[in-house]
């Protein structure tokens, strides 16, 4: 079955960030397909390229690049919560004259029409918040 | 893009505390240019979003009243209010910046009951 | 058209009181996070029994040391989670 | 030695009645952000009048188009906020 | 570094769901390394972080049953548990992984009007 | 008077940061001192540097900065709050082998006891989150 993920939460603040990641992960080892996930409002910042975890606590940022990679997922983060929330990547950083990127290279920046689309096309939609 | 698809979304929190009114209108808002079929609700601290008179450059912010009004520019018609929700608060339909269908628990239900995808914020 | 729904966040914020009022005959409710906090309230689960099925996330009940009455509501892992997903026709988040 | 108060959530999470257990004669309470929806039940308010004084923060309250009956609370601009916080001893904040 | 000052810390919200009970051990901490005195309170629904066997292992996270423990070994004896919270979630001194004592509404508000200052999570 | 500041939630996802803004900056204009501005948990995105907004709403993040600046303020974002959300200095970015910061200058990075200090120190302190 077709799933998409949508993730509100910013990852330590709030373990929903932790319980999606933890329900993609066995949805995956299930056999189930991740259409889409998409990371929205404070969600944005677990495609963030600078988080620095102590090494007794779970870098989710890591976790969550490491499954997009190996399975290859399509990973978006909502252009209007990213950039306000200073998580941008090369075209903006370039177009706003900012020094660094700070979006983890599996995930792009794009707009709501991908969650409208991510709706529309997959089986079923979970939102974690 | 397949056009049988119904959104509804849920709109509970109060303005400007936080910004998950504005995140459930933006995100209806774009389901609507997709022109999809959309259901918009306010429930629970949600129907605070509706009252008159709001004005928020004080706080450094968009009013939002005057966003509401563009689910109607967007062509979302089918906009409720939870009757309970609105009696708790002590509102009443004319306390409202745009007009509003009040529903109950059975409508809620039935509305969801046929909604392909509910954003629940 | 049955629906799942998940609530994760403490009784404290009343989130079961509007789910309650969106549950449908049929549905089934899931706590998880916060929200497995409502599956010791054995009464109001007990009620809620006629309308729906109620499951609570085994991982969030044992990292908060809560044992829970499996008369009332069925503890389930990760796995019949997504499970749940699969076989309701949507997911109605709480939080 | 009284404290200030500041509850910052709409009334359904509660947090009055927390601040409530905590509130000595004397204290103060003002209502901020999303708290000022407190603002408008006035039952509830004019119980707490014999206790404490209760103010409204006048920026959250017309950005939310609230009117408020000034007989239970005042409602207090920033500066008058900052006054408080001044004349009270400490500052109890319930978010 | 002065020592007559006495910091509060209310912990009010149940673990694991978010960071809160974290940051007021943390803090509370910090107070206790500068040598200050220090009282620990959990009301409402941060008495939950009090309860035996929790283990966080399979949710990614640190076990706050055992980090409580902490309190202890940087010498917070002042550690209070509020009646009505245990009450309301029928829990008793048993449940508990460590000793607190139990206040009541009037010990509540002596230990903050006897607070310097009140960090309030 | 002496006030400290303690933030504890992120701009745009909750009014606090703004109410908090607001708040010093009425302090300041009636003629209280700053002691010390504490950021913590997920207030320390108020600091960062690579946060762009809208041309029609605030950058919450440039407004502290200039404030900070103009009034000469000391600002401090909590060290395990920061580097775990992405919020880091020139140090930690060497330290870690990232290639980017995004730590506002006029915010430096330390650890609790600056809280501690700032209580022990401060006439008042104020906490939004």
């Amino acid at each position: 079955m077709k799933f998409s993920i949508v993730v509100y939460a910013a990852p330590y603040s709030s373990e929903a960030a932790s319980t999606a990641y933890n329900f993609t992960k066995t949805l995956l080892d299930e056999g189930h397909e991740v259409y889409r996930l998409f990371f929205f409002s404070d969600g944005v910042h677990n495609a963030s390229s600078l988080a620095i975890t102590p090494q007794d606590e779970t870098n989710l940022q890591k976790f969550w690049d490491a499954l997009i990679q190996n399975h290859e997922l399509d990973s978006v983060v909502c252009v209007t919560s990213a950039v306000k929330r200073g998580i941008i990547n090369q075209q903006e950083a370039e177009r706003h004259e900012l020094a660094a990127t700070s979006l983890l290279a599996s995930s792009e920046i794009a707009g709501l029409g991908q969650l409208i689309d991510a709706a529309i096309n997959s089986d079923r939609v979970v939102n974690f918040g | 893009m397949s056009n049988s698809h119904t959104f509804t979304f849920i709109s509970r929190t109060a303005p400007y505390g936080s910004n998950r009114p504005q995140l459930c209108l933006d995100a209806a808002l774009a389901a609507a240019v997709f022109e999809q079929k959309v259901n918009y609700i306010f429930m629970d601290d949600g129907v605070y979003q509706l009252v008159k008179h709001q004005d928020a450059d004080a706080i450094n912010s968009k009013t939002l009243g005057n966003a509401l009004e563009t689910l109607d520019l967007y062509g979302i018609q089918n906009v409720y209010v939870c009757t309970t929700a609105m009696k708790q608060r002590k509102l009443a339909a004319d306390d409202l910046v745009i007009a509003a269908q009040s529903i109950g628990d059975e409508e809620l239900k039935s509305l969801l009951e046929n909604s392909n995808t509910v954003f629940n914020l | 058209m049955s629906s799942l729904h998940t609530i994760s966040k403490s009784p404290r914020f009343n989130l079961l009181e509007s789910c309650l009022s969106a549950v449908s005959e049929g549905d089934s409710i899931i706590f998880i996070e916060d929200g497995v906090y409502h599956c010791n309230e054995s009464e109001l689960l007990a009620k809620l029994l006629s309308t729906s099925k109620c499951y609570g996330l085994k991982e969030d009940l044992s990292a908060r040391g809560l044992e829970v009455k499996v008369d009332v509501l069925q503890i389930i892992s990760y796995r019949k989670f997504v499970e749940l997903c699969a076989s309701h026709e949507k997911i109605i988040s709480w939080f």
